[in-house]
């Protein structure tokens, strides 16, 4: 099987979707003749060509109200945000409309679109260019919001995005791009060409929208994660000596509460993890969740590890970024009960 | 010529106790301005942009180039025109009313502005796609809408074919094309454009026609569908309502120092007119042309039509708070409905007393089918909309997480 | 004392810091001249000249820059939002650049800026005049998010949240402009007149930001709500006969923890509501928190009520909002264990 | 006529592989454009916005009414704006090597265009504030900002004045007029309007002066802040740097069918000048006249400098892909420093000798200050920065919440 980056796979995605279905194309800042700042789209435009693969304007509601304009006619756009940090001027397009045309149509428009963008930290890209704000999007009915943790995830997530009849928020963590990061940002770099989940086959595959994964199995606590969080929480484990279940959500909205009530119904214990600033974030959302659905089996109250209430300094970046000893603590704590 | 900086601020022409004064518009004359190839350039439609086109004189004569480009439009055309004009305000009045007995929670007029929609619809084909504002249901009205449906979504009941998941006014129809009306301003814009990309790239043969009124012209979504329409070419037609006001603030401040909305559109690099939107065969003669011009690859335009907001903003405003009570009746560009009626008895295909007939037929038409749309229920008398229709077409499918919901609400 | 509407309160708030403060000025669509399509600026105009209190274009984002480019010079700009629901086109330069002026300048330019809208639902606005967006405030660092239940609270917080010397976002839940609404689509609307909250002195008073009020003592359960879900609150306490504690939470970031922490510790329940959509909402936030600084006294799980996680339909609005019925149901599933 | 509707997607006019072609760049001829009164309306500045007004010619003579307007310029200002630029490309030179070294994460040039902000800088007064963008470095540059801060925000050391809160080359100070810069392209330039209100609206005398690049005029804020300047006419200058690239993106793409950014702005009432931003002189001259214009009370005014971005966007980019290699050596307006240095030499003020000796000179400071803030740490070898520092200045006095996370942090 092709051993591929997360950045090959997901343009492996597009490259098949735009084979297969005439009615995709891919657009966004930098994304066409150039290929896309983080190369996601290279060599796109010169195989499909120009009407299908190009460039725009440096404006994120219009890109996202043209999409909503060619998904709501037919089309199936994929489409580009630079960095996730750059999606707020189209915050209106995404919720108040593709979010809400099947609704407010009764079904006579639909919206299937995707917005991908690279999420996250840990590249020294100071405030601008490390947020994660999945959870600004989670809040919003008609989203869903989906999130990859591996080539093989990112090329099935991704064409399952396509493919499907809404909008979908598909973020990329750009640290995740060339290989897994396990949280230290001394440590050696691995890259994907030796991790297994760097093995994705060719063609159409998908993963189902709405199904998390089991990373790990444990017996003693219940970690729910997603993108880079889930290596990270790899590292943590191991640093902690905790037998704990890891899950990679890999899609927020809808979410698999089945599988993480089964583990947490099984550890009795639950640590919630993410990049995002804490107050608000999805973890929020999580523990709202879990406690409500596994009350009687919690033996700790549920933890989480999250960004700072603070925006993501430059300089300070190591301190800030909630890495494998921050999460082990936690972990640790959660055992204590 | 030194002085200290001071801001301005945009003031209308008029406030509430004073005279209503339109002495600063420039309305040109009948005829004065000619027909621009199809393929006109930005940069040569700056009389366009600037001056403002108008078909008919005062005695409903119609003069000038644009006047001969509709000349194949015969009497029953035109006759059919001042119906779907009386229609809407038969509507206008109807449900105006019917909001004001608690009927409904909201309705909104589009009293004068009725040509410039009507027109408009007549010159598109089925497949094209109008993505509208609030006050464009002059587009449905001319593209045959069923009136139970209209009414329907106004009540809210069971005729309503959007089921009551959205504000009265706020219609769609595709297979009318007409989209989905927002309620947030101006986003339908930059939709418009990408809808007539796919128009392009799908080559369906289909075009798009964007509107937005003055006031939205400040939106950002207008910016990004003026500079996308120009640096990708589609088939859109982008208008402008220029009916003065924006709620209570009068247009000036959304136009600023600009000499006019189509000049706006033209820095843009996109060749753009201004027309007399009361005037109803001008706004025949140009969307004959502006549409022409898109379907035949020629591009976008853009279109200012310039017109006056002679109702209130909606039915929860009252506008003796910031204009003068007998404005409309100052605007020097008329009545819509009095000139083209004006035009047809000029022609000899018309007289006020089939005028007069024709309004009361249409009113009882219209009074009829509302008796038959309300007694599926009004907001005094509400029809049975199912609860459960909260979580349907939110997505596709229902994920797990709305089917819980929708458990506990217990149904 | 004189006894004044929501509406009245915030007009004389306004008021009384544009007599104040030079440095004050307010402006939004329609709020000049006309004072506002909910007449809140009435008057102010007339009174303080057009220099002070004007309109806007349409344009939410400019309303918002404008609006940083003032304070940031060192002025004291209250402007409004329309709607909530037309906040959305702002969310880049509120979150982007309000929120990160004092942090990113390392304090050289400072925001101190009110952002007032009406929200939440209530009187047939459908999808997009009935929104309450405070959840994607209250994720952003650097922003404060205060929503008021009382005239007497409106007056005293905005003059806080013009004082203040970060941004604010000040939510108005329209419900309550013109008195109390307990929920009831039918039932009898009470006015501030007669309300013992609607009593409002005269002059510059503020309440502090971050400071919950206990709105009723209680024994059995602690409810955590805000602005409409307040009333809500008590009619429920009244249907379903708990001796309920209710706070009232008035500012959602800086949040009160000390005031909740105290009361769900002493009845050892809780139950969340608000009106905005369910996952991912405020009340996610307000769960993980209590249920990590009272695990050891909860009896039972945290609950919460909220809008269905769907856009607000138009004619289903009173299957939508959730009322005291609703919230009784949960008060009493609370009370099982 | 008739064709079908298709899509254009703007091009550059050339690729990679191809030889550099500005054949339909319109340079027009120095001295050819007069200078309008300052009272200047958006009508009238057409030949203004169309047209490139340049001062220098050929030999670095100075010609024209532009020339006369700064004629009271002496040779010793001059220099010193030529010293400016040299230290500008110094810095450029050094920092470009330590981001190769890893010493610091990114860093950003601004080649080729180190005669705008540094002419545009040294027209302005105490009190007046820029709204940059990540590459008007120039303007602190002119400003006689500290070496030390400049390059210790890029280190991230303590040196930095933002305390390693900001990333390098997204500088800030209030002092020097430079407003905290935005990594979000476009935010800024509706906040100098907002600034350029409050001027007004306290009377403080001062001015603000948008910067924007030709990219990101696409953006919302671009049309917003022109918007709202033109309505409020507040004292602004609204500069739009068009250097022909965002990163690989051709400026075609945002200017789509528009002769030129400077039309665009006069589109929304505001008058406009088009300038060649590679000659000094001519944006000293325009500068003094925008500057003047705007501090006496005639409201907004907007400039296209027309230059070229001779580097890569950043450090992280290699325009190799994109276009060709020897395309800046083709562009026809030159650079900035060789043409002042060449107006300066044709006076007798200035020669080869002294040029040589001044660049060893300030590549020596810039050199010495670059060591001395390196000993204070870099990225390979970081300096302490507190992380306690994350929770300060989030908001003026630290709420519970963040007291609680700092205790959690254990500092
Ligand atoms: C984004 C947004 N901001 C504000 C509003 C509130 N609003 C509704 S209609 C209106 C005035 C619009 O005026 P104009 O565009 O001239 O259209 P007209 O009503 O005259 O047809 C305003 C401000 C809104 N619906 N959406
Ligand atoms: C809102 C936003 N979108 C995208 C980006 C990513 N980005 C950074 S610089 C740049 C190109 C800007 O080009 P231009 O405005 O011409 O300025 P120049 O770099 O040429 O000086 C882009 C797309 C950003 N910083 N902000
Ligand atoms: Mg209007
Ligand atoms: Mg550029």
């Amino acid at each position: 099987m092709p051993q591929m980056t997360m950045i090959e796979a997901l343009r492996d995605a597009m490259d098949v979707k735009l084979s297969d279905d005439p009615a995709v194309v891919v657009f966004g800042e930098d994304v066409g003749y150039f290929g896309g700042v983080f190369r996601c789209t290279a060599g796109l435009q010169a195989k499909h060509g120009e009407t299908r693969v190009f460039d725009t304007p440096i404006n994120e509601s219009a890109i996202a109200g043209m999409a909503i304009g060619m998904a709501t006619h037919g089309m199936r756009p994929c489409v580009e945000m630079q960095f996730a940090d750059y999606v707020f001027p189209a915050y209106d397009q995404l919720t108040q409309e593709a979010a809400r045309m099947r609704f407010r149509s009764n079904g006579q428009f639909t919206c299937p679109m995707v917005v991908r963008m690279p999420t996250g930290g840990g590249i020294f890209g100071g405030q601008t260019h490390s947020q994660s704000p999945e959870a600004i999007f989670t809040h919003v009915s008609g989203l869903k919001t989906v999130i990859p943790s591996t080539p093989f995830d990112a090329k099935g997530l991704l064409i399952a995005a396509i493919e499907d009849p809404d909008p979908v928020i598909f973020l990329e963590p750009k640290r995740l791009y060339n290989g897994p990061f396990y949280g230290e940002h001394g440590g050696e770099s691995v890259g994907w060409a030796s991790h297994s989940a760097g093995e994705v086959p060719e063609g159409n595959y998908s993963i189902p929208i709405g199904k998390a994964d089991v990373r790990r199995e444990g017996r003693d606590l219940t970690i729910l994660a997603y993108g880079t969080m889930v290596y990270v929480a790899e590292a943590a484990v191991k640093e902690a000596g905790i037998d704990a279940e890891i899950i990679d959500l890999r899609s927020l909205v809808p979410l698999d509460l089945e599988t993480i009530r089964a583990s947490v119904e099984n550890t009795g214990r639950c640590v919630v993890v993410h990049e995002a600033t804490r107050t608000s974030g999805f973890g929020a959302e999580l523990i709202a969740e879990v406690q409500e659905a596994c009350f009687w089996h919690l033996k700790s109250p549920i933890a989480r590890v999250a960004g700072w209430d603070a925006p993501y300094p430059h300089a300070a970046e190591w301190d800030y970024f909630p890495g494998p000893k921050r999460v082990a603590q936690a972990l640790s704590k959660a055992m204590e009960n | 010529m030194t002085k200290k900086p001071k801001l301005t601020f945009p003031r209308p022409p008029a406030r509430p106790d004073e005279i209503p004064d339109f002495s600063d518009v420039d309305v040109g004359q009948p005829g004065a301005i000619g027909v621009p190839p199809l393929d006109l350039l930005a940069k040569d439609s700056r009389p366009y942009a600037n001056g403002l086109i108008r078909v008919m004189n005062s005695g409903g004569k119609p003069v000038g180039p644009w006047a001969d480009l509709i000349a194949d439009q015969d009497a029953s055309a035109l006759r059919q025109g001042l119906r779907d004009m009386l229609k809407m305000r038969a509507i206008d009045k109807r449900m105006l009313n019917a909001q004001r007995q608690g009927k409904t929670s909201f309705y909104l007029q589009c009293t004068g502005e009725e040509a410039i929609g009507c027109a408009f619809q007549r010159t598109l084909q089925k497949g094209d796609m109008n993505f509208p504002t609030y006050r464009q249901q002059t587009l449905l009205i001319a593209a045959d809408y069923p009136l139970e449906a209209m009414l329907g979504q106004l009540y809210s009941n069971a005729y309503d074919p959007l089921k009551g998941k959205q504000l009265p006014t706020l219609h769609s129809s595709r297979k009318h094309g007409f989209f989905t009306v927002s309620g947030n301003l101006g986003t339908q814009y930059i939709q418009a454009v990408g809808w007539a990309m796919a128009n392009a790239l799908t080559g369906d043969g289909g075009i798009a026609a964007g509107w937005i009124g003055d006031g939205a012209t400040a939106s950002n979504d207008f910016h990004s569908a003026l500079l996308c329409a120009s640096t990708y070419q589609p088939p859109v037609v982008l208008n402008i309502v220029n009916n003065q006001w924006a709620i209570s603030t009068y247009t000036g401040m959304a136009s600023g120092n600009s000499r006019t909305y189509a000049s706006r559109a033209r820095g843009y690099g996109i060749p753009a007119l201004r027309v007399d939107g009361n005037d109803y065969l001008a706004v025949a003669a140009v969307s004959k042309w502006a549409v022409q011009r898109a379907r035949s690859g020629h591009g976008p335009v853009a279109i200012e039509w310039f017109t006056y907001r002679a109702a209130a903003h909606s039915s929860s405003d009252d506008p003796s708070g910031y204009r003068p009570k007998d404005e409309a009746a100052a605007w020097p560009l008329g009545d819509p409905v009095d000139r083209l009626k004006t035009h047809l008895i000029y022609r000899g295909e018309w007289s006020e007393e089939r005028h007069i007939q024709t309004e009361v037929e249409i009113l009882a038409e219209v009074t009829e089918a509302q008796k038959k749309v309300e007694a599926a229920g009004t907001l005094v008398n509400p029809g049975s909309m199912s609860a459960s229709l909260i979580f349907d077409g939110v997505y596709a499918e229902m994920p797990e997480h709305l089917r819980r919901q929708r458990q506990e609400m217990g149904i």
